[in-house]
């Protein structure tokens, strides 16, 4: 299927949808008092969207717009992790004070817009698409990082990201442009055919897929691409860090993994990927995560914010998420798939409980967590619990079969090194993750600290997303059937 | 002396160089985004280099395009975000602003 | 009912839990008896399950194959053999009696039980999980519970000792996880099934890989070699084995007593219990080369490190714990003896270690709760004061002592029997323990219980009725096991020669 | 041999005490307190004297076989059964083990009877009870049992019960100290007791015989034989091993130290223990499994040499005691000795004879001594006694009788049990001269340190305070009576067991089946008669220089105690410095080696792992310095260098966006040079 602009419209209504949505707010915004509508109906907007994009899961695939797009299973998880990201993150916005401090129309339309952005990256299949969708979420989270008005912190933050991202899809740009130089084509297919067929040299290969690596490197945050993420998570108002942390990543790896797998390796029969002879990607790329993971998992040892800290641990993530791409087989992709969806939930469901926890306190840093299992009501501290050593990768928790995943295609392909530094990474991680926990539960409040009221909405969404830890800890047979299914790219 | 492709894509190294350069070693947030325009225009030298020097297609003019006007976009937030930082700490010295720390 | 039994004797205690979460938390008392209703169908069950087990048997009984994640053949399959049935009704009786040495907490009664509860779920687990993604699910499932219930019901100094805990457990438990994918994927078809992988055992490679340093000891280090390793690491901290075994005094001394009786009467025997039922079956050249240095000579090390640590504590806990690694060492002893003796005393020692290191720490809960410390030196002529405590005590501590007539014995003799055959000098050094066992335990004796009364303890109450019915059950165990042994040794005796028979053709 | 005779009354010789400790153990509190002290009399007594019955009993119907046949098996239950390992709880009677049971539950309920008196204004009346029961119980089952590891557990039980009744009186840690000591030690030679069963089981286990039965390890003993372990031939292993048990049980060198500190117990429980049965318990193993020692000629002149030098040692010590108890203790070590003397030379009825004589003498000494200590209000120094004579008659004339049999004087059970010994020890092959004139030495020795017991305590003038003269008194009758049958005994259990000169030797008969025929064959009975009468000459001697120096009083101590400077008075005195040495040596050394692993735990394991979580925060420490210092360093290096450039110098702040670019700069270039480098 490869289809015109106008064909191509009946396949593409999610992102239709969400653009009405966006379109829908701005109008409203005007004119609605009640603010708290707003949100509720960008979730609408975004429900909508995500009905229309689990419909289209059953369609047909192919290219759209004259192949700028495709559509296939691969892109439409993608969709389905930003939806889901969005809804929980609107959602978790509602209890979150700091929010509703914003211009709440520009705030949902910023973030409906970013989702949108990430629609793009899934589905990208050309050099010029890639690059507008990644612009399109960098600067929506440009704006949002910095969002919070005359604070420090956030201002700060914003400004380093922009720089940052600034250069780093300059530096990707100009890497393409190197690409385009080689093949004269921005089309994936166009290039894969070109490269495969002829003579590419190598060390120009080699310096124009390192300085696209950056650009898409930053969103997953790997190193060395990642130092901007604890400044800026620290900044932002953290329901966004809590979406920057999982959407944001989530798309930087669907456009990496469509970029380098279906873009410019082939896939055996046998499900193991090759790529072009000559240019070292598994090996840097096993340094590049065991790298990733350590520095991740080191920096967050020390750290007293707990956003900082998750950013950290966030990187320590991104290290492991990469595993599942260095053993270049469709195990590790499909591992990464599954990881990807759960540490959305952990990590959401993490960020939530600093939400309330900053609400109720105003505290980020981890004296503000001393005894919260017996200030008020312990599901926070419960959940928090939950959510902290599933990060850490323990039975029966979800996280716990993420990993397991992720080693299980490691260890097929024989990587034993890898596996090692990664397990010993889960070893450390669960020094700073405990550390919270100790806190929360081990040490006992102070009269000063405030005790944690939760609302109903929050409650309801924290019981969901720790509920969601658990089962899928314990079963995960529907999750995995879902993640395989959505390891198709559409190429022809 | 013929201007080649070559030239083309020399010129457009050393103005990502000069780009690189002026952002690592500027100080002033204004001057680091232009550091940061330096950079995109170059990609849009090679851009425009390579689809006139291949056979065809204008596909490398119209990436120039939409680098350019992402380029206005970005510069756009980025000066508001300047802006905002004045405000809150009266300079644009990028090396000032050290809130966040590990 | 029959055929599921197994399964609910897992999960009442899962069931009890979400009991306990769903009562208010202002009622400890319907909480404190809540739990107990829910521990007491496990215990019946188990009762059951000794007279319905077929000890002419070797092979599993009452065993329950659900496919859970087909795509990964991973499987719920459980079931029980001759060595996890006496684990299984351990756990099922220390998990009932525990109830009632917890009736003292008064703080957070509500956690308490639930995560108690859900603690007995993952022990139970462990031993009857059969499939080996379900058996680590269960490994962990126990680390959390016992992380918290250290962690916020313990001692002074009980997050050092919650986090040690958990942290060499984890490091553990990560090494055991990459050899049971190893496993896993060495399989054909890829299965996580144990009886399977047990019929494969034989094949996994051996062949050297040459790149370690070790070759001096004469090993062939193969693959199957680095997998054993791998999981009897994970199994070495459990045990505790030197020198894996310094997050247990912490432990123990920091843990409250319920909870110092679950870890050593039954968490230290996963260790055990794991190389028996992982190790042994499905790396048999590897147990067979490798059982001599890890299993034999650091066992006997364990017996005499252990209780020269024992002798220098001043703690009264700590030196039960550290009685807890030298008595863990006969196991690991009788284990690598390869005889019908060994192995059958490895695994009745086992038992007995449970049951007798569960009534040693309810000792020392007792006045411990009385004293508010645990300093041997601290107290003196309690036995004037207390007699029927005393009494009791130096049953626990006699036994613990391995004195004949008693289940300690038993267990002891047949393990340094079994051993003698193979490695008669390991056995005269592990024998040594026995003086040296006898010399701490009774200098204990000596200074807690003899001698003039502290004044400060005049007037200390006699041990009371509860406390005597957690201390009472096990007594009579020790007693009949150390006077009819066969009551134990008959359930594992079929499945142990089945076991041993794998391992001795691959003997050198 | 072949076909016991199955019987199933047997059991109830161990079981009855067993019931009756029970019984005392678990409800004497309250029934002293309740019903009264008598009802607890009656229930420890009870079944002592029934199993003394049973035992009787049994010893008929031995009697009444067939010497070839005399022997009699009670099996109860199965007991320990895992792969060649068979043991059942079965106890058997033959011609030996029906000798000890009759000295067991006899004398043992003697001294039931006696106790009754001794101890009864004792608060813990039932838990002595309860324990002496035990502990009858532990021994019967160490004489009966049919196995090597059932008789393990009486082995270690009567162990418990002796630590238990030597710490009888708890409240002071003397006596505790003493009760750890005797378990300790004991422990040390239960170590080489279990070691030589091992060794026996599975050196007939490869031989097809797998079998720790006694019956069963005699018929194949000879299976042993060439079987070589570490170089040593097995038998002589397994023997010394199972000697090192004996050492441990019968007080012998080297573990003998822990007897006199027994005496801390009450006198009952010496007499009982510490002298009549536990104590013998060694000399019997090796009486029952003579067939194995007798393969070993190494072990029996080791056997035989400890015993010399112990009772030579013990002997010497005794000289210097002036406890009471002290030295009939190391009497019964210097008398144990004569029992390993024997057993050395193979001459194992020899042995056993001495253990029956001994018992009903040595027992007879203790009570007498105990009565004297109850008369004197718990005084146990001779120095301060004196003259009892006439104030406890029975008390004196019973002890006379005793210390007569031991000194070996002609006419009483000493003297021929003592004699067939030394006689063994210098005729029989394995025996020499110089272990009989060690024999000779010692005999000497004992009788003058019993006689000097004797004059100190019954004779002169009483040296005690007014307040204990004026309630000076003779025992009650539980505990005069029996004195009196045990005095009786002590005259005439010697005559079962004539030497071959004077008669038939009964007792080497009844014997015979189990240990084998003596060996009268070429010995001349002049030789015999004359070397008996060196012996009653060096006992003279010993009697005569007793009755000088405290009798008389015509010669000093003084002289002999200054003999070579006082050396071997202050040896004697302070008992050759062997519990100095080993509280120095072993118990200072196990503490050191505990310290020593303590530390290694706290410093080296746990430093390692406090090491290992400190370096990886201390890594994490390094990367946030690598962040702050080395990146900012060079932005500012870059930053001096582009102002100095343009002519202005400046110290510039650090500036962390910078900094990060510099990284990722660094990094794409160090991956390009390497890949230039490597790849291309």
């Amino acid at each position: 299927m490869d289809l015109d602009n106008l064909a191509s419209l009946e396949y593409f209504y999610p992102e239709i949808i969400l653009a009405g949505a966006i379109l829908l707010v701005i109008v409203l915004d005007l004119v609605i008092k009640n603010k708290r509508v707003i949100g509720a109906l960008s979730i609408l907007g975004c429900l909508a969207s995500l009905g229309a994009t689990l419909q289209l899961y059953s369609g047909p695939s192919g290219f759209l717009f004259h192949r700028m797009m495709v559509l296939d299973h691969f892109s439409l998880f993608f969709k389905i992790v930003a939806l889901a990201a969005t809804i929980l993150v609107l959602w978790m916005s509602f209890s979150s004070r700091e929010v509703a401090s914003l211009h709440q129309g520009e705030y949902a339309t910023i973030l409906l817009s970013s989702a949108l952005g990430m629609f793009f990256m899934a589905s990208a299949t050309n050099l010029l698409m890639a690059y507008l969708s990644l612009e399109m979420v960098s600067i929506t989270s440009y704006i949002l990082t910095g969002f919070l008005p005359r604070n420090r912190r956030s201002s700060e933050a914003a400004l380093k990201y922009l720089i940052y991202g600034g250069v780093a899809s300059g530096a990707m740009i100009y890497g393409m442009s190197w690409i385009f130089g080689m093949t004269g084509s921005l089309d994936y297919s166009q290039i894969h055919a070109a490269l495969f067929q002829g003579q590419p040299n190598q060390l120009a290969l080699f310096i124009a897929f390192v300085l696209i690596l950056a650009g898409f490197g930053y969103k997953i945050v790997f190193v060395p691409f990642h130092m901007w993420s604890p400044d800026v998570y620290q900044g932002a108002p953290t329901p966004f860090t809590a979406f920057l942390s999982v959407a944001s990543n989530a798309a930087g790896v669907a456009i990496l993994l469509r970029f380098f797998f279906p873009g410019v390796s082939q896939l055996g029969p046998d499900g193991s990927w090759r790529f072009l002879s000559g240019v070292e990607w598994p090996q840097f790329l096993l340094i590049v995560s065991m790298v990733t993971m350590t520095l991740g998992n080191l920096s967050a040892l020390g750290q007293q914010n707990l956003k900082r800290m998750l950013a950290y641990s966030g990187i320590a993530h991104a290290g492991y998420i990469l595993m599942g791409l260095v053993v270049l087989n469709t195990e590790g992709l499909q591992a990464m798939l599954f990881y990807i969806v759960v540490y959305l939930i952990m990590n959401l469901g993490a960020f939530l409980v600093v939400v309330l926890v900053a609400n109720a306190t105003g505290k980020e840093e981890i004296d503000g967590y001393r005894g919260l299992a017996w200030r008020g009501s312990a599901v926070p501290a419960i959940a928090m619990a939950i959510f902290l050593f599933s990060l850490t990768g323990l039975p029966p928790l979800a996280g716990f079969v993420g990993k397991f995943f992720l080693f299980a295609a490691v260890i097929k392909q024989q990587f034993y090194l890898l596996a090692l530094v990664a397990v010993a990474n889960s070893v450390i991680s669960l020094y700073y993750y405990a550390r919270v926990v100790k806190v929360m539960f081990l040490d006992f409040p102070e009269a000063s600290d405030g005790r944690v009221e939760l609302n109903p909405g929050a409650a309801t969404l924290l019981g969901l997303l720790s509920v969601m830890t658990l089962v899928f800890g314990i079963y995960w047979g529907p999750l995995v059937a879902f993640t395989s299914q959505s390891l198709q790219f559409f190429t022809k | 002396m013929e201007i080649t492709l070559t030239h083309f894509l020399v010129l457009g190294a050393i103005i990502f160089c000069l780009g690189m350069y002026t952002v690592l070693s500027r100080r002033n947030a204004i001057s680091v985004l232009m550091g940061v325009e330096l950079i995109l225009n170059s990609a849009n030298i090679n851009y425009v280099a390579f689809a006139h020097y291949s056979s065809g297609g204008v596909d490398g003019q119209i990436y120039a395009i939409f680098v350019i006007m992402l380029a206005a976009a970005e510069a756009a937030v980025g000066l508001a975000i300047v802006l905002a930082i004045f405000q809150i700490f009266h300079t644009i010295d990028v090396g000032a602003t050290e809130t966040l720390k590990n | 009912m029959t055929e599921h039994v197994l399964t609910y004797m897992t999960f009442f205690p899962l069931a009890g839990m979400i009991a306990v979460l769903l009562l208010p938390s202002s009622k400890p008392n319907l909480i404190r008896w809540t739990s107990v209703v829910f521990t007491i169908p496990p215990l019946l069950l188990g009762i059951w399950l000794y007279r319905a087990f077929d000890p002419n048997n070797p092979g599993l009984q009452f065993t329950e194959q659900v496919p859970w994640i087909p795509t990964y053949n991973i499987q719920y399959f459980i079931g029980v053999d001759g060595i996890s049935i006496s684990m299984v009704l351990l756990t099922a009786l220390l998990s009932f009696i525990c109830i009632f040495a917890s009736w003292g907490i008064e703080k957070g009664v509500k956690g308490y039980f639930a995560l108690f509860l859900l603690l007995d779920t993952g022990m139970m687990g462990v031993f009857v999980a059969l499939d080996f993604f379900l058996f680590y699910i269960f490994w962990e499932l126990m680390l959390l519970p016992m992380y918290f219930l250290i962690g916020i019901w313990g001692g002074p100094r009980r997050e050092y000792a919650a986090i040690k805990f958990f942290l060499y457990t984890l490091f553990g438990s990560v090494l055991m996880l990459l050899a049971i994918l190893a496993l896993y994927f060495t399989s054909d078809p890829h299965t996580f099934d144990m009886t399977v992988l047990i019929k494969q055992g034989a094949s996994y490679s051996t062949t050297p890989l040459g790149i370690w340093p070790f070759d001096s000891l004469h090993l062939r280090w193969g693959f199957q070699h680095i997998v054993w390793l791998a999981l009897f690491v994970g199994f070495a901290i459990k045990i505790p084995a030197f020198p894996f075994h310094t997050w247990l005094p912490d432990a123990h001394v920091e843990a409250p007593t319920a909870i110092s009786v679950i870890l050593a009467g039954i968490l230290l025997k996963m260790g055990t219990y794991g190389i028996l039922r992982i190790n042994y079956p499905m790396l048999p050249q590897a147990t067979a080369d490798l059982a001599y240095v890890f299993l034999g000579a650091l066992g006997t090390w364990n017996i005499i490190y252990g209780a020269l640590c024992a002798m220098a504590q001043k703690d009264f806990k700590k030196l039960v714990a550290y009685s807890s690694v030298s008595h863990m060492g006969y196991v690991m002893l009788g284990m690598a003896s390869f005889t019908p003796q060994g192995i059958n005393g490895a695994l009745l020692q086992m038992f007995n270690h449970g049951t007798i290191t569960g009534m040693l720490f309810l000792m020392v809960g007792v006045i411990y709760d009385r004293a508010h410390h645990r300093d041997i030196e601290g107290f003196g002529g309690l036995a004037a004061v207390m007699p029927v405590y005393t009494g009791i005590s130096a049953l626990a501590i006699f036994a613990s002592m391995g004195l004949p007539g008693l289940s300690g014995f038993i267990s002891e003799v047949l393990v340094l029997l079994g051993t003698w055959q193979k490695y008669p000098v390991l056995t005269v050094f592990a024998a040594t323990g026995v003086i040296l066992t006898a010399g701490y335990l009774l200098w204990t004796v000596q200074r807690v219980y003899l001698g003039m009364t502290n004044e400060k303890y005049k007037l200390m109450p006699e041990i009371n009725t509860r406390e005597l019915f957690t201390m009472i059950p096990l007594g009579i165990i020790v007693i009949i096991v150390g006077v009819y042994p066969t009551v134990v040794l008959d359930l594992l005796r079929a499945s142990l020669t089945q076991l041993n028979q794998v391992i001795i053709p691959h003997l050198g | 041999m072949e076909h016991p005779i199955q019987t199933d009354y047997l059991r109830w010789i161990v079981l009855l005490p067993l019931i009756g400790a029970a019984l005392n153990g678990l409800l004497g509190a309250q029934l002293q307190k309740r019903v009264g002290k008598w009802l607890i009399s009656i229930i420890a007594c009870a079944p002592v004297v029934i199993a003394f019955g049973i035992s009787a009993a049994a010893f008929l119907k031995l009697k009444a076989l067939e010497p070839e046949e005399r022997f009699l098996i009670d099996h109860v239950y199965p007991w320990l059964h895992v792969g060649s390992l068979s043991v059942d709880v079965s106890f058997w009677v033959d011609p030996l083990s029906a000798v000890m049971i009759l000295v067991v539950t006899g004398i043992g309920g003697l001294i039931h009877i006696y106790s009754t008196g001794y101890m009864h204004d004792d608060r813990s009346y039932w838990r002595f009870f309860a324990f002496l029961n035990l502990f009858t119980f532990s021994m019967l089952l160490l004489v009966l049992a049919d196995s090597m590891l059932l008789m393990f557990i009486g082995w270690e039980g009567v162990g418990l019960c002796s630590y238990a009744l030597i710490g009888f009186w708890y409240h002071d840690h003397v006596n505790t100290r003493a009760g750890n000591k005797a378990f300790i030690v004991n422990r040390v030679g239960d170590f080489g007791f279990i070691l030589g069963i091992f060794l026996i089981f599975w050196t007939l286990d490869a031989q097809g015989h797998a079998t720790l039965a006694f019956r069963e390890i005699t018929k194949n003993a000879a299976l042993l034989q060439g079987q070589m372990l570490w170089g040593v031939p097995v038998a002589t292993l397994a023997t010394l091993f199972l000697f090192l048990g004996a050492t441990g049980k019968s007080a012998q060198i080297p573990l003998y130290v822990w007897l006199p500190d027994a005496m801390q117990g009450p006198t009952p429980v010496s007499a009982l223990i510490h002298a009549a049965t536990m104590v013998t318990a060694g000399v019997y193993m090796i009486a029952r499994l003579n067939a194995v020692f007798s393969l070993a000629p190494e072990t029996l002149h080791v056997v035989a040499a400890i015993g010399a030098a112990t009772a030579l040692g013990a002997a010497t010590i005794a000289l210097t005691q002036n406890d009471i108890k002290r030295v009939l203790a190391y009497s019964t070590i210097s008398q144990l000795g004569y029992m390993f003397l024997a057993a050395g030379v193979a001459a194992y009825a020899a042995g056993v004879f001495h253990l029956m004589t001994h018992a009903f003498f040595k027992a007879c000494l203790f009570l007498g001594s105990g009565s004297v200590i109850h008369a004197m209000g718990g005084e146990q120094d001779m120095r301060k006694m004196g003259g009892l004579k006439k104030y406890m008659p029975w008390t004196f004339w019973t002890f006379t009788i005793s210390v007569l049999a031991i000194a070996g004087v002609p006419g009483l059970a000493g003297f021929f049990s003592k004699d067939e010994i030394l006689w063994q020890a210098f005729s029989s092959e394995h025996g020499s001269p110089w272990l009989w004139l060690v024999g000779v030495v010692c005999a000497g020795l004992t009788a003058f340190y019993m006689f000097r017991q004797l004059f100190m305590t019954f004779f002169g003038e009483c040296r005690a305070d007014h307040h204990t003269k004026e309630h000076l008194h003779e025992s009650p009758k539980v505990m005069t009576l029996p004195l009196a049958v045990l005095a009786v005994g002590a005259i005439a259990a010697g005559y079962i067991g004539l030497p071959a000169v004077f008669g038939p030797n009964f007792f080497g008969h009844w014997l015979e089946p189990v240990l084998g025929g003596g060996h009268e064959e070429h010995a001349s009975a002049a030789l015999e008669l004359g070397l008996m009468l060196v012996s009653i000459g060096v006992a003279a001697l010993g009697i005569l220089l007793a009755y000088l120096m405290y009798y008389k009083k015509t010669l000093s101590p003084d002289v002999f105690a200054s003999l070579a400077g006082g050396v071997f008075y202050r040896l004697f005195d302070r008992k050759y410095y062997v519990d100095e040495l080993y509280q120095k040596v072993f118990v200072g050394g196990a503490l050191k080696l505990a310290a020593i692993g303590v530390w290694i735990d706290t410093n080296i394991i746990d430093g390692m792992v406090n090491g290992t979580a400190r370096l990886t925060v201390f890594v994490s420490w390094l990367n946030g310095l690598f962040d702050n210092y080395v990146i900012d360093g060079m932005v500012n290096a870059v930053a001096d260098l582009t102002y100095w450039s343009g002519g202005k110098f400046r110290k510039v702040q650090t500036g962390s966006i910078n900094g990060y670019l510099y990284v990722i700069l660094g990094a794409v270039v160090v991956a390009i040079i390497i890949k230039l480098r490597y790849a291309g």
